[in-house]
């Protein structure tokens, strides 16, 4: 299986792409094609990720399933793939979302050729980021990702009339697209830096991540330029105060792509703050840590409070992802391993909840037409299954145990409580207004007397239920079992954590 | 006499040829034959395009001590003008049909223009570069002002010959300082002098300064650029798409050969006003391209932009900044030739040149959206197409000359133009179409696009056979790396 | 004793699998529930006779390893947790026995049968917990569990809110909890209970840090527990199922923080503010609890408010150092207060009434009942010798010597209001003539009798195993504090405690039964007082001004200031201001060639002059 | 000496007439002060040395470029023919000229070079190296002629291009008239 | 007569057809302020081979091309002009700004 092992990443970015491509070419008259084309497409990717992380030998360590191909040699770039125990794991979670989000996309009626070309060109952008081992690769795949986005809400999303203001979707959709891309350039600048200085420090040009590694940064460069990637990547990640796109956004996206953006796609903003920023710039990382920590922090809090406030279903649990990215912040912060693994697993435990999350919302959204939560009432008699899985995604997001979100939250106390007491202790009561906001949003709009205008909704249909059957699943395995992706995570975080504390 | 090889201007001999021909041919045939003439023009230019290929490659020589250069850089910009005719007169095509009864004039003047910009690649000497920007010039002032009945035409037309005799005499008199500076006017003779200079001779340096203001409003550099919105706004829709494309291709041709082999000694007195150029120039496109209604105008400010990108990789001369703006110049071509043929295909049905007529295109024409969306993502900078690609390799070639700060206006700048690009975006794919009625294309537009579509991709995803044949052309104007290699 | 682990497994596995396989089985699978809990109590059995003979065990498996943080999962067994063990096991398995016929025509029966395991393997696996993640672990499941079981009816408004409140309201104070955890585990580096406390004792904790944290894991105790002031979500719960709130006064939740507290009971006591804080708290729980029941006019309201009352009785003792008498108090109070709340579900499962002033005379309808109420109402007044009475002295005994006098007193104040209130409800409901209304009014079947029947007995019985009955066994709280004394009588405290009780069953028979007394003109008498009472103290009103005026309005201004100035002006403005400034620069484009020359000439002449500056530079 | 002073009368000339040119009212005076600067400069040239030139000056401006712009004069607008007006930024084209004047003097002033006697070329070798090493720029610059000619014919002729209603293709004819 | 005399000569008559240009509304007019500026260079170009250039000849040469061209362009402009006579019936540049933005 070596030669199959080189080429699984490839194939993983590959599939996902020319699949979409490949839909492009099918006749818009048959839809039942193309959404079983797409779920084949996403459940084969599903398989080789779960290939992926379960094949990565978490004993050996380090990047492994690795292929290079040379790309432009004169300045160093070349597609060069592998991942690591982070990865590995990010790479199921993108597999996970994919699967489900297809199978919630299962009756979209407009345009449903686009959309999942489009839904397939952002998958297989979120793997290329993951896989990339080349900086070039890592920034072109970044950007991949964030492009069929903007179509995806303007065509496909959702206005919401506060009827004091009003957000639509092209507003929401621009807004996303300009700060995200804004963002990158900040990452953009820094890569150009360092690769700029790296090559001084080499005597050759080059992209690659494993040559700039080697590339001794001086402490000034590392200093100067660790922030542009902080805040680069932070844009996609939520940070504070540059997460407004998010909210919008997500609450305006169709159901698969809220799933997939705040499931996958955030992870993709602190994964690179992760890999390219801390393990590329140690020093810079712990100059700024402070500084990312304490935004987390905001972030925690603020999230969860703006969400107690709102009125939108989706923009509850926008608010809440604001909330919960605030967690891996943190935890990247603390520069502990313990903090660093959590927020890895945060991001995969996160991305799934969220998912569900948003999956859920569309369901009820599909059937009832509003998200406004304080028309809903008693939900749960009509629609126990969707409620339930619900349900769960919110016990899962209060840090409960026995689900994922706990053992991932738990480590990024455990690191927080290390380095800035005052600030876990901070965090952990962001946890509890997390209870909050979930508790009064099941109690209103699920719980009670059903109101007779919802006498007529039906629940979650044998796919959706399957969708979230996939993600509940997750969160309560790795709940209860967080033993094995931990491994694989820690056996990526360990060589992080050694050059941070050596560097 | 002595040392001089007709043959080796072949290419230029052809082309001069077959727009003699065409002229010829329009008179002999009868009227319906004429549609013929765009096959028969796009024919020879690819035959030529071949035949250049074929019998010059990898020569290497000049000719008149050095008043022409017969080497890969004047090669791959023969073969890339070559190939921007042929798309331009693929793309004229229908617009000639209905307006035009001859279609031979259109097409020899277009002709000798792509000569003009032949000689400009190949010209090392001021003189030979400034006859050469001439036949140009005079072609382009003709064609956009060719729509003869339109008020807007004629205004393009006015305003562009007036400034571009005016633009012309500051060059000119830039050519005659550096003259009296130098004593000669070849390339490498200016690099000679600057080489041995001591002290300052203000002569040679505002002579030099001349000739950039001169050039500066044939590429559309701020503040030289007011012309551009307007020419590209009034002029016929296939001769905006030349002048966007051709001109600058050419123009830059002209500087890089002009900087590297003339002025690049003296790199330390102009870089940061090159530098200071490409930032002002990008971030005015920019910024005005935000606030445009009209196609054309946002196009022509966008390509402002554009070549504030491109000074940047002047201003970090150097042979890896040299392939990054051949390499640039290539992405953008291709990229805007398919933007603009897009908009030639709509307005050929529609007459329409404003934004918002646009709306609803992805339901009435998928093609035409797709191919344009492509488009207006690469001319953002957005992966997998050319301007990803080629932005990338610019932008590093620029912070690796020490430009980062440079390089980072750039970024923010494509950030910025983003914004309108996405404007024009979301008319075709979210606002609903006026009416919505489909829109088919005739095959050979559809067969066009493709090509510049998949063009687009090519260099977005496999940009390495481009980055070779560049580099091999860099070599050409950078012997023996004059400047510190990377 | 490694088949400890097997009890809450048991109950755990049941829930999967009512839940999932299940409903393939006749009656939705439910009887797995019950089966598993029989299961346990049988394993409890061998659990107790390996423990008698080899005394306290451990062992633990690794959970998660990260770095240099290492968790694991492991159990502990030593006395209190094996009694522990048998209460929650046995009371349990009676309240699954008794929810049988109870639930019986409820919809969502498998339902309520599968959480009721996964409560019932939370609070064992809480029990048996050796670290104090998975304690916390544990603890938050009970959480869950009481949430969904006390929002069973969630089609109810008002269960919704209760459950809601019962999960928010413990959940504060298990952040504190959560947050003292970390704090230890950054003083020690560890979460394992027998080192932290070995640490604690020795001193290798910091003074600040041990009361930091101790105090936090109070509170997180005193939310589970219910102790003012998070006492609010108590009665409330009464929305539940009438089972469920006997599991959750008895054997599991609110027992929940008072085991806490003992099972961390030494490093309590190296944090003596700690303990004064707790007493404190435990005597004003126990003070507002019992007044307040002393005016609820719903008959489980007013069990709820007595339960209250009585953790606070179980706090104050804890906090004067009285583990034991805690522990005893708990497991006495355990059987009683289960076993009333079964009666009170027995009442409304043969009435469907639960308003005492509807109620009377009800032990003509229901004898059984009757008897099962009067039985524990007296063992909780503590009168002599029914269980109540041994576990209250050993409590006024522990609070004089390690509290004083003023705690006595107060405590004794307690002791009288107890028995005055379960007079009052007990005289209300059963005795006295049959209201109209009651008429129908039905004995339960024997499948709910039959529990109530037993743990009458026991609230009988139990009461003497205070006593050092054998040789070896130096009375219930001698075996948890082996250290300590024996259990023996001190007369006049017995006496007086004796007296107060009978004083307050008789007062209550005097206005509830004999109208001597006119509780309406008591209550005329103090308008005040009366107004206070029936607010609740105003915690309540507190509570919602708090969530209304600083909660929701500060999630208000935060989601205001994120759309006004984050979005809107920062984010929308600097756009704006792009696109403004594009606006402002395009009028250089002028039209008028005359203007472009000029900007060509002026550009020439910058050009030239700029570069010559250069040049000379 | 002598050199001096026709130089400096015909300086004062060019500059005069050249003033004219641009600081006149009338068209047609400023057509004549052109022609007058024109012969001026060519009178310049033969003090240079550069008889061949001062030809060329008068033959083409002279004839050619005269005559055409009198010739596009007299198609101007009739009342303004006397009357031209300057735009309202012409403070500032004062200024901008008297930059460039500046920048140039200043140059001028700051360079000096070693000069050579006064020399002139001689035709023959003027002829010899016009078609010898700058053939090619010659034979561009024909080109450069005939395409001016060709646009000046092709843009000035009268009569319309082909009607719409004759388009062949039939297709939906187009508004906007084809820019 | 010296080299700096021709050149102060040329840089007076280049700055005056500068100002012509810059000032003048009527296209014509424009015309030949663009005219005396290419004078200015001849001058120059004149000027520096009669003082400069050893060969002497390339100055010269320059300077034919120069006026060629200046004719040429002088005849394009023109038509160009007459275009918008036509179409416009001005010729004052300042009227002519349908395009602005």
């Amino acid at each position: 299986m070596d030669t199959f092992d080189r080429y699984v990443l490839l194939l993983l970015t590959a599939l996902p792409f020319f699949g979409g491509l490949a839909l492009v070419l099918f006749p818009s008259s048959r839809p039942v094609l193309i959404r079983a084309f797409t779920l084949l497409i996403t459940t084969v990717t599903l398989g080789l990720s779960a290939y992926v992380f379960l094949s990565y030998d978490r004993s050996r360590g380090g990047f492994q399933m690795v292929q290079q191909f040379a790309w432009l040699p004169s300045i160093g770039a070349s597609l060069h793939l592998g991942v690591d125990g982070i990865s590995a794991a990010l790479t199921l979670l993108n597999g996970i979302v994919a699967f489900a989000g297809t199978l919630v996309s299962w009756k979209l009626a407009q345009r449903p050729k686009d959309f999942f070309v489009l839904f397939l060109l952002l998958v297989s952008g979120v793997y290329g980021t993951f896989a990339s081992l080349d900086l070039l690769f890592f920034f072109f795949f970044y950007e991949l990702a964030v492009l069929p986005m903007y179509l995806l809400i303007g065509v496909w999303g959702s206005s919401t009339d506060f009827r004091t203001f009003l957000r639509t979707k092209e507003y929401s959709a621009l807004k996303l697209m300009l700060y995200l891309v804004a963002g990158s350039v900040l990452v953009w600048v820094a890569l150009l830096a360092m690769w700029v200085d790296g090559g001084d420090a080499l005597g050759r040009s080059s992209f690659g991540f494993l040559d700039l590694q080697s590339a001794h940064y001086s402490a000034n460069f590392q200093k100067l330029f660790f922030p542009f990637l902080m805040v680069g990547f932070g844009v996609l990640a939520g940070l504070w105060p540059f997460h407004t796109w998010s909210p919008d956004g997500h609450v305006a996206a169709p159901t698969a792509v809220s799933m997939l953006h705040a499931g996958v796609l955030m992870k993709l903003g602190a994964y690179g703050i992760l890999r390219i920023g801390m393990q590329l710039l140690p020093e810079g990382a712990a100059a700024w840590a402070p500084v990312l920590i304490g935004l987390g922090t905001v972030n925690v809090i603020y999230g969860a409070v703006s969400a107690i406030a709102q009125r939108d279903l989706k923009y509850v649990i926008a608010y809440s992802s604001v909330s919960h990215m605030g967690y891996v912040l943190m935890g990247l912060g603390t520069l502990d391993a313990a903090g660093i693994n959590g927020a890895t697993l945060q991001m995969f435990s996160h991305g799934i909840m969220t998912a569900l999350f948003f999956a859920m919302a569309g369901v009820i959204y599909d059937r009832a037409h509003v998200r406004d939560i304080s028309v809903f009432e008693g939900l749960a008699k009509r629609m126990p299954v969707t409620v339930g899985a619900f349900t769960v995604a919110g016990l899962a997001s209060l840090g409960l145990p026995g689900l994922s979100g706990f053992v991932a939250e738990f480590m990024v106390f455990v690191g927080t409580f290390r380095t800035y007491p005052i600030l876990g202790a901070l965090a952990v009561i962001g946890a509890a207004l997390t209870a909050v906001y979930i508790l009064r949003l099941v109690a209103k709009a699920f719980f009670g007397p059903l109101d007779d205008r919802w006498r007529g909704l039906t629940d979650a249909s044998r796919l959706e239920m399957g969708a979230a059957a996939v993600l509940i699943a997750f969160l309560a395995l790795w709940g209860l079992y967080p033993w094995y992706i931990m491994k694989v995570i820690d056996s990526g975080v360990a060589p992080i954590v050694q050059r941070l504390a050596s560097g | 006499m002595p040392g001089v090889n007709f043959n080796l201007l072949w290419p230029q001999l052809l082309v001069t040829a077959l727009a003699f021909a065409v002229f010829g041919a329009d008179l002999l045939m009868r009227r319906p034959q004429r549609a013929l003439l765009v096959w028969i023009s796009a024919a020879g230019l690819v035959g030529i395009f071949v035949f250049t290929l074929v019998y010059l490659w990898g020569r290497n020589t000049t000719l008149y001590d050095g008043i022409f250069h017969i080497d890969n850089f004047s090669l791959f910009f023969s073969a890339f003008f070559l190939v921007i005719a042929v798309v331009v007169v693929l793309s004229s095509a229908q617009y000639v049909r209905q307006y035009l009864t001859h279609p031979g004039e259109y097409y020899g003047i277009l002709l000798f223009s792509i000569v003009g910009m032949m000689l400009m690649a190949a010209a090392g000497e001021l003189l030979t570069a400034y006859v050469a920007l001439e036949l140009l010039s005079f072609s382009l002032y003709i064609l956009a002002s060719y729509a003869r009945n339109e008020p807007k035409s004629n205004e393009a037309g006015i305003k562009y010959v007036l400034l571009g005799a005016f633009s012309s005499a500051l060059l000119l008199y830039g050519i005659s300082l550096i003259y009296g500076a130098v004593g000669a006017t070849r390339f490498q003779d200016i690099a000679l002098a600057l080489r041995g200079m001591e002290g300052v001779n203000s002569l040679l340096v505002v002579g030099i300064a001349l000739v950039l203001a001169g050039l500066g409003f044939k590429v559309a550099a701020v503040p030289f650029h007011m012309w551009a919105p307007d020419v590209y706004e009034g002029a016929p829709m296939p001769v905006t798409a030349y002048i966007a494309v051709g001109s600058k291709v050419a123009a830059f041709a002209l500087l890089l050969r002009l900087f590297a082999e003339g002025f690049a000694p003296a790199i330390d007195q102009w870089r940061l006003l090159v530098a200071a150029l490409a930032a002002l120039t990008m971030t005015t496109g920019n910024l005005v391209a935000l606030t445009q209604t009209n196609i054309k105008r946002l196009l022509a400010y966008s390509s402002i932009a554009h070549v504030g990108y491109l000074l940047m990789g002047l201003a970090a001369l150097s042979p890896l900044a040299s392939t990054g703006l051949m390499l640039y110049l290539v992405g953008y071509a291709v990229t805007n030739m398919l933007v603009f043929v897009c908009a030639i295909a709509f307005y050929n049905r529609e007459g329409k040149d404003e934004i918002s007529a646009l709306s609803g295109l992805a339901g009435r024409s998928p093609f035409l959206a797709g191919a344009m969306a492509a488009a207006l993502f690469s001319l953002a900078g957005l992966p997998f197409f050319a301007g990803f690609t080629v932005k990338f390799y610019l932008f590093s070639a620029t912070a690796k000359a020490g430009l980062l700060w440079l390089a980072g206006i750039a970024i923010t700048n494509s950030l910025i133009s983003l914004y309108y690009y996405l404007m024009v975006i979301k008319q075709m794919y979210i606002n609903p179409a006026s009416q919505p009625t489909p829109l088919r294309l005739p095959w050979p537009m559809v067969a066009l696009l493709s090509v510049l579509v998949l063009g687009v991709l090519f260099v977005g995803i496999y940009p390495r056979p481009v980055v070779d044949a560049i580099q091999a052309a860099t070599q050409a104007i950078f012997p023996g790396g004059m400047l510190s290699t990377p | 004793m490694e088949l400890a682990w097997l009890i809450p497994a048991m109950s755990a596995i049941a829930f999967p699998a009512i839940l999932l396989p299940g409903r393939l089985l006749p009656r939705g699978g439910a009887f797995l529930a019950p089966l598993a809990i029989l299961g346990g109590f049988i394993v409890f059995w061998i659990v107790l006779a390996d423990f008698l003979a080899t005394g306290n065990a451990g062992f633990g498996i690794t959970w998660l390893e990260a770095g240099a943080v290492r968790l694991s999962w492991g159990i502990f067994i030593d006395p209190l947790a094996v009694i522990m063990l048998g209460v929650v096991t046995f009371v349990a398995m009676l309240i699954q026995v008794y929810s049988w016929a109870y639930m019986a025509n409820e919809p969502r029966f498998s339902w309520y049968f599968a959480v009721h395991s996964l409560f019932a393997a939370a609070m064992l696996t809480l029990v048996l917990a050796d670290n104090l993640l998975f304690l916390y672990i544990a603890w938050e499941l009970v959480g869950l569990c009481s949430y969904l079981l006390i929002g069973f009816y969630f089609e109810r408004r008002s269960a919704a809110e209760a459950a809601k409140k019962a999960f928010v309201t413990t959940r504060i104070g298990d952040v504190g909890m959560l947050i003292g955890i970390l704090l230890l585990f950054r003083a020690t580096g560890t979460f394992d209970i027998s080192t932290l406390i070995h640490l604690a004792q020795t001193g290798g904790i910091a003074g600040g840090a041990l009361t930091a944290g101790m105090l936090l894991i109070f509170a997180g105790a005193a939310g589970k527990s219910a102790q003012f002031p998070f006492h609010v979500w108590l009665p409330d719960a009464m929305e539940g199922p009438t089972p469920v709130s006997a599991l959750i006064h008895a054997a599991t939740m609110v027992v929940a923080g008072v085991y806490l507290v003992a099972r961390l009971f030494p490093a309590f006591e190296a944090a003596p503010a700690v303990m004064a804080v707790v007493a404190a708290i435990g005597l004003v729980t126990m003070l507002l609890g019992a007044t307040l029941a002393l005016v609820m006019t719903d008959l489980k309201r007013v069990l709820a408010y007595s339960t209250i009352s009585h953790l606070g009785f179980m706090m104050l003792a804890l906090g004067s150092f009285g583990l034991g008498a805690a522990i005893f108090h708990m497991f006495v109070h355990a059987f009683s207060k289960a076993m009333l709340f079964l009666s009170a579900g027995s009442v409304s499962h043969g009435t469907n009434e639960l308003d005492i002033r509807k109620l009377g005379g009800l032990r003509r309808r229901m004898p059984a009942t009757a008897l099962c109420f009067t039985v524990g109402a007296l063992a909780l007044a503590g009168l002599p010798p029914l269980s109540g009475f041994f576990s209250k002295d050993e409590l006024l005994a522990a609070v004089l010597q390690g509290r004083g006098g003023v705690f006595l007193a107060f405590t004794l104040l307690g002791a009288f209001l107890s028995a005055l209130y379960m007079s009052r409800v007990t005289l209300l409901t059963f005795f006295g003539p049959l209201k109209r209304e009651q008429e129908h009014a039905h004995e339960s079947p024997l499948l709910m009798i039959g529990p109530m029947l037993i743990l009458a007995v026991l609230a009988v019985v139990v009461g003497f195993l205070a006593l050092p009955l054998v040789s070896g066994y130096g009375g219930f709280g001698h075996v948890l504090e082996p250290g300590g004394e024996p259990f023996h009588f001190k007369v006049w405290l017995v006496t007086l405690s004796s007296i107060l009780a009978a004083a307050g069953l008789t007062l209550g028979w005097l206005i509830y039964s004999r109208g001597a007394l006119s509780a309406d003109a008591v209550r005329a008498r103090f308008p005040a007082v009366q107004r206070v009472l029936e607010s609740k103290y105003y915690v309540d009103v507190i509570y919602q001004w708090a969530i209304d005026h600083v909660v929701l309005v500060a999630g208000r201004f935060v989601a205001l200031f994120d759309r006004v100035v984050v979005n809107d002006t920062g984010v929308n403005g600097a756009g704006a201001s792009v696109v403004a400034s594009g606006m402002r620069l395009r009028i250089h484009v002028t039209g008028l060639l005359a203007n472009y020359a000029l900007g060509i000439a002026v550009g020439a002449v910058a050009v030239a002059v700029v570069m010559w500056l250069m040049t000379t530079a | 000496m002598a050199s001096l002073v026709a130089f400096s009368f015909l300086a004062a000339l060019v500059l005069g007439a050249g003033l004219g040119v641009v600081l006149t009212r009338n068209v047609a005076y400023a057509a004549l002060f052109l022609l007058v600067t024109l012969v001026a400069v060519a009178g310049i040239f033969i003090l240079a040395l550069a008889e061949f030139l001062a030809l060329v000056q008068v033959l083409i401006y002279g004839g050619a470029i005269v005559i055409v712009v009198i010739f596009a004069l007299m198609l101007t607008r009739i009342e303004e023919f006397s009357r031209v007006r300057d735009n309202p930024q012409k403070p500032l084209a004062v200024v901008a000229a008297l930059a460039i004047l500046g920048v140039l003097t200043a140059a001028f002033l700051q360079f000096r070079p070693a000069v050579a006697t006064l020399r002139g070329a001689s035709l023959e070798g003027l002829g010899k190296e016009l078609f010898t090493r700058w053939a090619i720029p010659f034979e561009v610059a024909s080109l450069v002629l005939l395409v001016a000619l060709l646009g000046a014919f092709l843009i000035a002729r009268t009569g319309v291009d082909r009607d719409r209603d004759r388009d062949r293709d039939g297709d939906a004819p187009p508004e906007g008239g084809g820019r | 007569m010296t080299l700096l005399m021709m050149e102060l000569l040329s840089g007076a008559l280049f700055a005056i057809g500068l100002y012509g240009v810059l000032a003048r509304r009527n296209a014509v007019l424009v015309l030949m302020a663009i005219e005396l500026m290419l004078n200015a260079v001849n001058i120059n170009l004149i000027g520096y081979a009669a003082f400069l250039d050893p060969g002497r000849v390339l100055g010269q040469v320059l300077a034919i091309f120069v006026i060629t061209i200046a004719a040429a362009e002088a005849g394009l402009a023109l038509a160009i002009i007459l275009r918008v006579y036509r179409n416009r019936g001005t010729v004052n540049v300042d009227e002519i700004n349908l395009m602005k933005w």
